[in-house]
């Protein structure tokens, strides 16, 4: 009963959400996606940096390659089609880095990761002066705004859902005991290796989404719009900031965060540095667990 | 004297210490019995400052309050921990440890003749003073432990079960050592399971039950209290 | 339930140092049997090759006919071999009944559901932490959580369990309570490998036993036996133990 | 009050790896064409009556999605009046089809492209006013060509790029010109913008024997690259760098010696309106202006100020004004040719203090590239 | 071969000057500095201010700026680090605290010269003078450096391991819930630490101002290498720091003279992964 209540208002709350478009104005929706946009990648991150505490800096990494996939592709193949093969690209990098990297644990997994995002961007860009000689590549797909929030609202949709079967399955519970002890996990009989390999993998594919989807929205394209590095740094913070091991967390993070963000640099385009950096400390030190632990902490305390 | 009054010790709600008193006098050793759960080690961290006590409780080191003081500053005041779980510096070597050990003021002075008291008393640490304590054996970091805190020169010792996990020749050779320093004027607080050979080499012995203080008395009146012989020495043996 | 496990030629270094020198025994099925020996000897090296947590250099590791020396603990694990750690290892993050949890998920039956969480209860009551499933690990006392370990090793169902110094630092009457429950896993017909210095459990427990001394096998043979030799007491129990 | 005011919305990169830019050449004409429109009194309409400027802006924090988003907050929320362009190649691409959708003239300053043609072709709201790689490549080749003939250079090139948009546009033209006139180009590497250490760079460059040294370059680098020549004496007779030459710092930053260090753009020294500029914006802004891209920007300003005044604010025929009119602007007479910027310097050096124009030497007010550049102390 | 080596090893000399702040405030202080790099240009406008505005030179810069530097860096611990510490249940949970709050100060900072100095390029020049190293012509500034991090590398190697009081700050990177135990002050050895590690971050601004133009938004590329330069170290090892940052300076001249120049940082990269692979807790790390 509560349970279709609950399934029934999610389906209300989601075609809401899809006739946003019609509702507001291009600005409102171009909002919806950049916050669409970021929710999917801080889901996704924290599918597998939430439980095992394998902080990933490599999300603008994949986040690129489906980008630039889509950039490379975009004449030659349906667009369909261009997905997919941005989707199996960044699957098969992220097991590629997943066997090699699954040694490697706390901040050597952070900075490792962000060291393959630098050098994918710089082999990325190395290729294209050298080889193909160019370094921009244009984009022109008839998107607009919000067939591209429509796309992003999709595969935000998939992501939750994947996010939380995992949640309640068996290997959710693994995850968490990897985060906390990899050899107890090992000795209680789970394949570590292998279940952190296909976390990452999930997570990255997602990821490799995000950047194919969004790619058309910039016309042009070259490593240092898309392998920013600053994507990686507020997808993690953002996850963080929300409760990365829960389901709703990176989400409760990434909408006040994207926002926070937003109207900072329309109001205060001179002091948004100071005003954003002074805000984020007094977040950490108010919020230590995540907003959606203050959250959940506030109803209990007024419920009591 | 190293004086206990109303020592109460909460962990949020739940009361681990409840109003416990009692003294150490220099040159004694004191063993805590209790069972699982009894508040012991909770009783040594509150000593050493590890834990915070509850307002209204009051430590008292020779005549001055030393309630509320930092665990670093315990230690320099000259009351040493053994805790559960050893508190060695398992990515130094043996040899840093024990040198680390008489970092206190008070310590620097006696440092290479307390390290031979060490190597004493456990030789297999002076076979092993490069590697790195984490590495070691369970009973060879119990060792280190052990030894780190009487390189400290301290004038109390509180050991959390310094016997868990040394073999049964160790346990003994530690007891006798233990007896020697308390020889040289150190008060030893000893929790044990190990209940006969703690209460051998005890003078006096307190039982702890629920965090409150349930009876005391000499080591010789402990081993013959039936309610103690039927709690710790597993009846009637 | 089967639980034969037979050691060989087993070896290890460490740099310059062997840890494990050719120790070979054996566990009968059903057995409770005692690896003793001084600290250092190279016994939880032993149970560490054997739960592979460590790779042996040397030997060979055979349960119930399979070659276990180059498998990863996952795999071990599922052919029905567990342990407990020296020092407790508990997940912090966890509940009291989630740490439990995850051994049914993949142990050797892999329980999960309704089924498991009544499962995990019953686990925790036998080691005597019935109704507390709820509580944060880390507020558990250390012995609790020496009992809560015992509770996940056992929820992996297994048919040799590896216990490495589990009785440590319990009073004399929780021991009894503890060796009680030994018994009964060996009732079970579960095989124990049981490192312990204390010995009282040993007497009460292993029919058998098998002494370590830098890294090299000692002595072996019936407990009582064993522990009246004259090299188990000068390297082991000292003279208060003769 | 409000109501009669003009809005005009603009996203700067204000923060980010893009700020150093935007700061030295956008933001600050920006500033003091407002500055100066709103002491006149507002913009001129058609009927002579004048409506003051007020202008909202954003920070795009040097990224393509915060730039386009906030395009489109100007467009269709803030329903801004006009709409200034970002800066740099990529991001004005990044809002090109916004501007072009919402209607609004484009005018591209602070991007260098060679397809202006083709965007022109497929967004005829947008104007570019930089040129592309092959302009400025040309007309370097024009000057060494002179030089060689001349007898005061060898065959030989050395050449380098950084490995972005900008470096490789222009790298990309340079090869074929440069072969085509003649030239032999013994060294040509691309860096990663990140670079900060040029000691082998300029080792090889020097190790080839080369007479000419171009660097297509970004501040950081141009400035780096001048401290390491110093350093290593190196002295080729032809010394041309990127982006950062014609700031005004690069005095400080030679150490005095900028003499005969050649770069895009330059100034007639003798165009009194150009003067006037420099003056004005020194005393507005309180530094002076580059001598490449600052000027560029200020006179699409003029001729967006200038297109108002004739047709009003409808955007559309703004758009047909800027296309087809003609404009007076510190550039002199001034009219787009297929909606495109081409009376530009391509090629100027540092002549006693001044960064003069060089190329093409065959339009009035060109300097004559003095060469070879005399070493450094 | 000889002279890229040496413009290689006085190139790393920056690097490992950078690296080594970092390397202390992060192994023994345990605070991951986000806002180190922002630490440094803000040196390099403080040099840049007192040498064009008061005309006093970057090496004597070096004693005013290096002291501020220790005490901003000894306040903001003990305001901003200290309550993390304090309430941090274990060491994941204080790094992911202080990636947050020093990625908040890494704006406050930045948005601070920014507001000052503005977005643009800021550079001069300083000791820009040729020096023969063996045959090999490099700038004085950058010799500065590699002499400063050769300079601190040993004096702080020495403080560490041969004192005992360079001991007890060891104690407290390797195990701070034991090392109260031993009688030391967390706190105060980690403060300090801290600071140290901001005085080394304010002494590399101040030198790598003299060659290396910077904008206020510049500090994130000098908190990367750094982070890099640490992270294949070893983290907390100082020594690792030192070799590494030499190391990093020696391939990526060695790459850019006989690969391509486009590849260095490439070449960086990758080195930095293989070697990670082959060693996963970095060059001098030890496991765990
Ligand atoms: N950090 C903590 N948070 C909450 N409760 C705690 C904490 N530490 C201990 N307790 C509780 O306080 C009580 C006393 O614990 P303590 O560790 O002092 O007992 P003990 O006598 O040393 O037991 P043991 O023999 O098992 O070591 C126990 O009920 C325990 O659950
Ligand atoms: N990773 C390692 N590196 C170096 N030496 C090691 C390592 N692990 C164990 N050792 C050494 O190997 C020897 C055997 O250790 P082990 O832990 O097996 O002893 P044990 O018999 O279990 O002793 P205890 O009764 O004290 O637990 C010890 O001397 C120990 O110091
Ligand atoms: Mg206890
Ligand atoms: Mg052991």
């Amino acid at each position: 009963m509560k349970q279709t209540v609950f399934i029934l208002l999610g389906l209300a709350v989601l075609a809401l959400l899809a006739a946003a478009p019609y509702l507001l104005s291009d600005y409102g929706t171009a909002l919806l996606l950049g916050m669409t946009g970021y929710i999917t990648l801080a889901t996704a991150w924290a599918m597998f940096s939430g439980p095992t505490r394998y902080v990933s800096l490599a999300t603008v990494a994949f986040f690129g390659i489906g980008a630039y996939t889509v950039a490379v592709l975009s004449e030659v193949l349906p667009y369909p089609l261009v997905l997919l093969v941005a989707a199996l690209i960044g699957l098969t990098v992220a097991i590629i880095v997943g066997l090699s990297t699954l040694r490697l644990a706390g901040v050597y997994f952070v900075i490792f990761t962000f060291g393959l995002a630098e050098l994918v961007r710089q082999t990325v860009t190395w290729w294209e002066v050298n080889v193909t000689e160019t370094l921009g590549r244009y984009i022109f797909l008839p998107f607009e705004g919000r067939h591209i929030y429509w796309q992003l609202l999709a595969l935000l949709v998939v992501t939750l859902l994947i996010s939380w079967w995992i949640g309640r399955s068996r290997y959710g519970l693994a995850l968490k005991a990897i985060g906390d002890d990899e050899t107890v996990a090992e000795h209680a009989g789970i394949n570590v290796p292998g279940l952190k390999l296909a976390l990452f993998a999930i997570s990255a594919t997602i990821i490799t989404l995000v950047g194919a989807i969004q790619a058309p929205r910039w016309t042009y394209i070259e490593p240092s719009i898309v392998f920013n590095p600053t994507v990686s740094f507020l997808t993690l913070i953002m996850a963080l900031l929300g409760g990365p091991s829960k389901l709703w967390g990176p989400m409760v993070g990434a909408i006040p965060l994207f926002l926070l963000f937003e109207w900072l640099s329309a109001n205060f385009p001179d002091h948004f540095s100071i005003l954003l950096g002074a805000l984020f400390i007094m977040i950490v030190f108010f919020m230590p667990k995540g907003i959606l632990a203050k959250l959940e902490d506030l109803r209990a305390g007024g419920a009591s | 004297m190293l004086e206990l009054r109303n020592l109460t010790v909460r962990y949020d709600k739940h009361l681990a210490l409840d109003d416990v008193s009692l003294t150490l006098d220099k040159g004694e050793t004191v063993v805590i019995l209790g069972a699982n759960g009894a508040g012991k080690t909770s009783l040594l961290k509150a000593m050493a400052g590890v834990v915070r006590a509850d307002a209204g409780s009051q430590i008292v080191l020779d005549g001055a309050p030393i309630t509320g003081l930092r665990a670093d500053q315990v230690t320099n005041a000259g009351i040493a921990l053994v805790p559960e779980g050893r508190g060695v510096v398992g990515l130094m070597t043996v040899e840093e440890n024990l040198r680390l050990g008489a970092n206190p003021k008070r310590a620097r002075a006696v440092e290479a003749e307390r390290m031979e008291l060490v190597f004493d008393i456990f030789p297999r640490l002076k076979e092993r003073l490069g590697q790195y304590v984490r590495t070691m054996s369970g009973g060879e970091q119990q060792m280190v432990a052990v030894g780190r805190a009487m390189m400290s020169n301290p004038d109390y010792l509180l050991l959390d079960e310094p016997s868990l996990g040394l073999a049964p020749i160790i346990v003994t050779d530690m007891f006798k050592a233990l007896a020697r320093i308390t020889q040289t004027g150190v008060g030893l607080l000893i929790v044990e399971q190990n209940v006969r050979v703690s209460l051998k080499h005890a003078d006096r012995g307190f039982l702890l039950e629920a965090g409150r203080i349930t009876g005391s008395g000499t080591s010789a009146e402990l081993l013959d209290d039936d309610a103690v012989r039927h709690a710790f020495l597993g009846g009637n043996s | 339930m089967n639980g034969r496990l037979e050691i060989t030629g087993l070896k290890k270094r460490f740099g310059g140092l062997t840890a494990v020198n050719g120790v070979s025994f054996a566990v009968e099925p059903g057995e409770v049997i005692g690896l003793l020996g001084p600290n250092g000897s190279g016994k939880t090296t032993v149970m560490n090759m054997v739960s592979g947590a460590l790779r042996a250099d040397a030997g060979s590791i055979r349960f119930d006919g399979v070659e276990l020396t180059r498998l990863k603990p996952n795999k071990i694990a599922k052919h029905g071999v567990a342990r407990t750690f020296q020092l407790v290892r508990p997940l912090p993050t966890l509940s009291v009944a989630e740490n439990v949890l995850l051994s049914f998920a993949f142990g050797r039956k892999r329980h999960w559901g309704r089924e498991a969480q009544m499962l995990v209860e019953e686990k925790l009551e036998f080691v005597g932490l019935g109704g507390r499933g709820g509580e944060e690990v880390g507020n558990l006392t250390y012995i609790d959580q020496k009992r809560m370990e015992l509770a996940r090793a056992l929820a992996s169902e297994p048919k040799l369990l590896l216990l490495d110094e589990w009785l440590a630092g319990l009073n004399p009457s929780e021991l009894r309570i503890g060796i009680d429950l030994v018994r009964h896993l060996q009732g079970l017909g579960m095989s124990v490998l049981l490192v312990e210095h204390i010995m009282e459990a040993v007497r009460a427990l292993c029919s058998r036993c098998v002494v370590m001394s830098a890294g090299e096998v000692i002595a072996s043979g019936e407990s009582e036996a064993v522990l009246k030799a004259p090299q188990v007491i000068s390297a082991y129990l000292g003279d208060d133990h003769a | 009050q409000e109501t009669d005011a003009v809005t005009i919305g603009y996203a700067i990169s204000k923060s980010g790896p893009n700020a150093g830019g935007a700061d030295m050449t956008v933001t600050p004409n920006y500033e003091l064409w407002v500055h100066e429109v709103n002491e006149r009194g507002g913009l001129t309409l058609p009927d002579g009556s004048q409506r003051p400027i007020e202008v909202i802006e954003y920070d795009d924090r040097s990224s393509a999605e915060e730039v386009v988003r906030a395009v489109e907050r100007l467009a269709t929320q803030d329903k801004v009046d006009l709409i200034l362009p970002p800066w740099g190649t990529g991001f004005n691409l990044a809002v090109a089809p916004l501007m072009a959708r919402h209607g609004y003239p484009h005018l591209a300053g602070a991007a260098v492209t060679d397809k202006a043609d083709d965007f022109v072709e497929r967004w005829d709201t947008s104007f570019w006013f930089m040129g592309g790689g092959e302009d400025y490549t040309h007309a370097l080749a024009e000057v060494l060509i002179e030089a060689r003939d001349a007898g005061t250079i060898n065959n030989s090139v050395a050449m380098v790029s950084v490995a972005d948009g900008f470096g490789i546009d222009l790298v990309k033209a340079a090869r074929p010109t440069l072969e085509e006139a003649g030239f032999e180009i013994a060294y040509d590497k691309a860096f990663p913008p990140q670079t900060s250490d040029f000691a082998t760079i300029i080792n090889e460059a020097a190790g080839t024997g080369a007479d000419t040294f171009i660097a297509f370059s970004y501040p950081p680098h141009t400035f780096a690259l001048t401290k390491q020549a110093q350093v290593a004496s190196y002295n080729p007779a032809v010394f041309y760098l990127g982006v950062g030459a014609g700031f005004p710092v690069y005095t400080n930053i030679s150490g005095g010696q900028m003499e005969g260090v050649m770069s895009l753009g330059g100034i007639d020294p003798d165009n009194a309106l150009n003067a006037e500029y420099r003056a004005r914006h020194e005393a507005v802004i309180g530094r002076a202006p580059d001598y490449w891209g600052s000027v560029l920007i200020y006179a699409s300003l003029q001729m967006l100020e200038q297109a108002i005044e004739r047709v009003g604010l409808d955007k559309a025929e703004i758009a047909k004004e800027l296309s087809t009119g003609t404009f007076d602007t510190v550039l002199g007479e001034t009219k787009l040719e297929n909606n495109q910027l081409r009376n530009i310097w391509w090629t100027g050096q540092w002549q006693d203090g001044t960064f003069v124009a060089v190329a093409p030497g065959d339009r009035d007010g060109a300097g004559e590239a003095s060469l070879p550049k005399p070493a450094w102390q | 071969m000889i002279e890229n080596l040496v413009n290689g090893l006085v190139l790393g000399g920056t690097y490992a000057l950078v690296a080594m702040g970092l390397t202390i405030q992060y192994g023994i202080a345990r605070i991951m500095n986000l806002a180190f790099g922002d630490l440094i240009i803000a040196a390099c406008f403080g040099t840049f201010v007192l040498y064009s505005g008061f005309a006093l030179s970057p090496v004597l810069a070096l004693f005013l700026i290096v002291p501020l530097g220790f005490a901003f860096n000894y306040f903001i611990y003990q305001i901003v680090m200290r309550p993390l510490v304090a309430r941090a249940p274990n060491s994941e949970a204080l790094e992911v605290d202080s990636i947050l709050v020093t990625f908040g100060l890494l704006f406050v900072i930045q948005g601070i010269l920014l507001v000052i100095f503005g977005g643009a390029y800021t550079s001069y020049s300083y000791l820009n003078t040729p020096v023969n190293v063996l045959g090999t012509i490099v700038a004085a500034n950058r010799l500065v450096a590699f002499v400063l991090a050769l300079i601190f590398g040993a004096g702080i190697l020495f403080v560490l391991f041969r004192t005992r009081w360079g001991t007890t700050l060891r104690a407290v990177a390797l195990a701070p819930e034991s090392a109260p135990l031993y009688g030391i002050d967390v706190n105060a050895s980690a403060r300090l630490a801290f600071a140290i590690g901001g005085a080394l971050a304010a002494s590399g601004g101040v030198v790598v101002s003299m060659y290396q133009t910077f904008t206020a938004t510049a500090g994130v590329v000098f908190t990367m290498k750094a982070l890099i330069v640490v992270i294949l170290g070893g983290k907390g090892s100082l020594t690792g720091a030192l070799v590494a940052g030499l190391l990093l300076g020696v391939v990526e001249t060695m790459v850019a003279a006989y690969i391509d120049p486009g590849l260095t940082l490439a070449a960086t990269y990758t080195v930095f992964l293989l070697l990670l692979l082959v060693r996963p807790s970095g060059m001098f790390g030890k496991a765990g």
